[in-house]
């Protein structure tokens, strides 16, 4: 329980909240960065380089653009006026809770865990390449599928409804209860004293 | 002597260390690494920014800035004192934050560009001996906090509460993004090659000669190409034009600058132009052969000197090009990037593949360069029968 | 070939940067303070007044009539009129102006006040370089900045200081032809008169003085 | 306390956060953010049990850990073009609004 491990973990937990309790969903979203970049820093402290800066790679430099990217497409950048918890919130609180009392009791009163530490580990990115190239070759295959699956399929799923012309599906709209303004009916009085005010 | 000017900065710093404690060692040593490049390069900041406007002046045959030399006195040194009245000025400007603005993210939106940009620098071999952090993942660490940049524009873009701001930020984040793929696959081809993400281990790979000429990447088939796609990727990557969508002056005042003045707008500047030495800096590592000298008989000049002279011409060429091409248009950005440059730098991959495994042979230079060149004629033209890049048609309104 | 028109460009740029270290032809910057363009013959920037001789009180033109100061569009001039009169260049006792101030920070250089004036008094400058540090008093210019000889209105403009010249005498000359006419007039009245007198040999009355123009 | 059960204990944390923003929050990108950080958790887990375990040279926590991150991103992507469709059908991402059965 080093001091950089410690600060390390701090900042990681506290921006992890802050990602999940803030009410703008733009601060969110960076606290998240955050977040992700301090869990980077965890893992280089275990002496994790390669996935280190993968993770910065993935989540700082693709996954937090995705979301923000996400969060302007659906136009949720303001800060909510209504209530932004589930109306059930107590219960989801109270389970996490749980969840994170009952794995704490776990892991500080278990005898399986190895009491000595280790000295580190001395992995190279050739150890690694290695590694993928040989032993886990049919996973390394496996997730190019799926990558590939997964970037067709998000392609196919936001795609536009073919067919539908902007106002069809509901983009434009003409509200055609509201009176048409400017040319017909010249701006009243107390508008424009209001303009001035 | 020549031996001992080329590591001069490195028995510096071993002479300074020995004065120090064991256990302040790596701090005194890292500080001292950090200490020289905060002081390098944006000082050579300051001076590309008057060549800039200076090598541009003289493509429009102007004279550019010429006036102020050392202040306080007559002597005008052809204009190159220009940085100082430029930064008094900005550093002393009003800071203006928009009433709408989230202030806590303008106000970390520069501090966001500027660190990651300097800790690209971490990585980068500036001369024989001289990496501040040799990491075994270099180019990756390299690449992760790149992509950080992006978060930075967002912040930017978004906290500013101005469409403008908003659209430039998105505008440089797609353009990033998109540019990122390219730059990176043009990288793995030397990454292949070596078989080391090690930026030091790519140096010294390239760092033999025969003939007197030295075995860069850039002199072979795919590394040409690759050079080339990194080259343009990376004028992307630096919001430089042609690539200069997200601060397009005249359509979108400046982008996520707009709402930025004074002080932050000169970090944002600043973090601008280090990131372009950054890119550029890996650029020459990657294909140009890092701090080696390119001819055998001129290996007494320093290594540091060789790197510093490449980087200063590389973005001699930058400035050429910012003053000689027009801005592209959202659409053709996009299909340069997705249709032209991508297929080239997977097609690029598979030929450094080919050149690996047909051995020193000189047949590989003919099977390697006909691929690339085809794939470039095919890809050339059918983009352009397309009307997709090439030459702009123009439609007036009926 | 892609990427070919790309290349002819970038020459024309390299051949521009380093043509311009060769041929100074190419450069048409004029480095201002040392350098300065000849000014055409029809500059104007702002007016002044003009005086003939080497007084400026005595010799200036102005005889405070205000027709510029009512018809300049912008109205920066202000004018006070004297209480005592003096003689112009005809010899007429004419009022002059106390005071003549031109705000030009105000001043749009429409020289309307130029073709209003009947007295060929204000004429258009071609000064430009008036920047101050106080903006307000610097930039109100009273009678004495505004007096300027008329050898320097043959300076600036040329052309136009011979017309105004040629046009001053042909009005001096009138008045001259009128007033020796006037006394001619007057001699033979007043000789026409004497004989009279004589004739009615009574002492000689005085004769009236010629009226005034 | 050993810094394998730190890191065990900051894990349980994290995914405990992450836990409780998926189920609460009812903004739809918040509750992809939160799976985000349980699948982070879980990855430190296994970067700890690698760093601190018995057999540190057959790499098996980091290859965990690399195709995790690969899969993540892929159900970023994903997750994320599920909302923006959704947002388009129904005009909300508010989780608790998106209920009907028929379009």
């Amino acid at each position: 329980m080093s001091l950089p491990f410690l600060i390390i973990a701090f900042v990681t937990l506290f921006a992890a909240a802050a990602a999940m309790s803030l009410r703008n969903l733009v601060h969110c979203s960076l606290a998240f960065v955050v977040a992700f970049a301090g869990l980077a820093a965890l893992y280089l402290n275990l002496d994790a380089q390669f996935v280190g800066f993968a993770q910065i790679l993935v989540y700082v430099g693709a996954i937090a653009i995705l979301i923000v990217f996400a969060i302007l497409l659906t136009r949720s950048g303001d800060t909510p006026n209504e209530a932004v918890l589930a109306p059930g919130w107590f219960y989801g609180i109270a389970v996490s809770a749980a969840v994170f009392t009952l794995l704490g009791w776990a892991v500080l009163s278990s005898s399986a865990l190895p009491k000595e530490v280790s000295s580190a580990p001395q992995t190279t990115v050739k150890n690694i390449g290695e590694a993928l190239m040989n032993k886990y070759v049919l996973p390394l295959e496996i997730i190019g599928l799926l990558l590939t699956a997964a970037m067709i399929g998000a392609v196919i799923i936001a795609l536009r409804e073919p067919g539908k012309t902007k106002m069809e599906a509901g983009e434009l709209k003409i509200d055609k209860t509201a009176p048409p303004s400017s040319i017909l009916h010249p701006p009243s009085s107390t508008a424009l004293t209001g303009g001035h005010s | 002597m020549f031996e001992k000017l080329d590591q001069i900065f490195v028995t510096l710093k071993h002479l300074v260390l020995g004065y120090v404690p064991e256990a302040l060692q790596p701090l005194v040593s890292a500080v001292l690494s950090v200490t020289l490049i905060l002081s390098v390069f944006p000082g050579i900041f300051a001076i590309v920014t008057i060549f800039e406007r200076k090598g541009i002046g003289r493509i429009q045959n102007r004279y550019g800035p010429n006036r102020v030399g050392i202040p306080f006195t007559n002597i005008r040194l052809c204009g190159f004192g220009q940085f100082i009245p430029d930064g008094i000025k900005s550093l002393t400007k009003e800071d203006i934050v928009p009433r709408a603005a989230d202030r806590v993210v303008h106000f970390l939106a520069p501090i966001v560009m500027l660190i990651p940009v300097l800790l690209a620098y971490a990585v980068l071999p500036f001369g024989r001996n001289m990496t501040v952090a040799d990491f075994d993942a270099g180019l990756l660490f390299f690449f992760a906090v790149g992509g950080a940049v992006e978060i930075s524009v967002f912040m930017a873009g978004w906290s500013s509460r101005n469409k403008y701001s908003l659209l430039g930020a998105m505008r440089a984040i797609a353009q990033m993004v998109s540019y990122e793929i390219p730059l990176i696959l043009s990288a793995v081809t030397v990454v292949m090659i070596v078989g080391s993400l090690k930026l030091v281990d790519i140096v010294a790979a390239q760092n033999h000669y025969t003939f007197g000429i030295a075995h860069w990447y850039v002199f072979t088939p795919w590394g040409f190409v690759g050079c080339i796609l990194f080259f343009i990727a990376s004028l992307a990557e630096s919001n430089r034009s042609p690539f200069d969508l997200p601060e397009a002056e005249s359509e979108i005042i400046a982008g996520y600058f707009t709402e930025y003045s004074g002080f932050k707008f000169a970090l944002f500047f600043l973090g601008e132009y280090l990131g372009m030495f950054a890119i550029i800096g890996l650029g020459i590592t990657l294909f140009l052969g890092g701090w080696t000298s390119p001819v055998s008989f001129l290996t007494w000049i320093p290594s540091y000197v060789w790197f510093v002279t490449k980087m200063i011409a590389i973005v001699f060429v930058f400035i050429w090009i910012r003053a000689t091409l027009p801005r592209l248009r959202m659409d053709q950005l996009m299909n340069l990037a997705w249709k032209l440059m991508l297929p080239l730098a997977l097609i690029n991959i598979v030929v450094a593949g080919i050149w690996h495994f047909m051995g020193p042979d000189w047949q590989r230079w003919l099977v390697c360069a006909a691929i690339i060149f085809g794939a470039y004629l095919v890809l050339g033209r059918g983009l352009m029968r397309h009307q997709k890049l090439g030459k702009r048609t123009y439609r007036y309104a009926e | 070939m892609l990427g070919e028109q790309i290349i002819k460009g970038m020459a024309v740029t390299a051949r521009n940067f380093f043509g311009s270290y060769v041929s100074k032809e190419r450069l048409t910057t004029v480095q201002y303070p040392e350098e300065r363009l000849v000014p055409k013959e029809n500059t104007r920037q702002f007016p002044f007044l003009v005086y003939d001789g080497d007084d400026a009180e005595k010799g200036l033109r102005c005889v405070a009539c205000q027709i510029c100061e009512k018809e300049c569009p912008p109205q920066c001039i202000y004018i006070v009129k004297s209480k005592d009169k003096k003689p112009d260049y005809k010899g007429q006792p004419q009022l002059y102006p106390l005071t003549f101030d031109i705000d030009i920070s105000v001043c749009m250089s429409c020289s309307i006040c130029v073709e209003v004036c009947p007295f060929e008094s204000i004429k258009m400058d071609t000064e430009f370089e008036l920047s101050t540090d106080d903006r307000f008093a610097g930039l109100l210019l009273h009678k004495q900045d505004l007096a300027k000889p008329n050898s320097h209105y043959h300076q600036v403009h040329a052309q136009d200081a011979k017309d105004s010249d040629a046009v001053i005498a042909g009005e001096k000359a009138k008045a001259e032809a009128k007033a020796r006419a006037a006394a001619e007039k007057a001699r033979a009245e007043a000789e026409a008169k004497a004989k009279a007198a004589a004739a009615a040999a009574a002492p000689a009355p005085a004769a009236p003085p010629p009226p005034a123009a | 306390m050993s810094p394998l059960q730190g890191c065990l204990l900051v894990s349980a944390l994290l995914f405990a956060i992450g836990f409780a923003g998926a189920v609460t929050r009812r903004h739809a990108i918040l509750a992809l953010v939160g799976i985000e950080l349980m699948l982070n958790a879980a990855n430190l887990n296994f970067i700890a049990f690698w760093r601190y375990g018995a057999h540190p040279e057959a790499l098996t926590g980091v290859m965990f850990v690399i195709f995790s991150i690969a899969i993540a991103a892929a159900e970023a992507a994903v997750g994320l073009a599920l909302v923006i469709a959704i947002y388009r059908h129904y005009k909300t991402s508010n989780l608790d609004e998106v209920k009907d059965l028929k379009g």
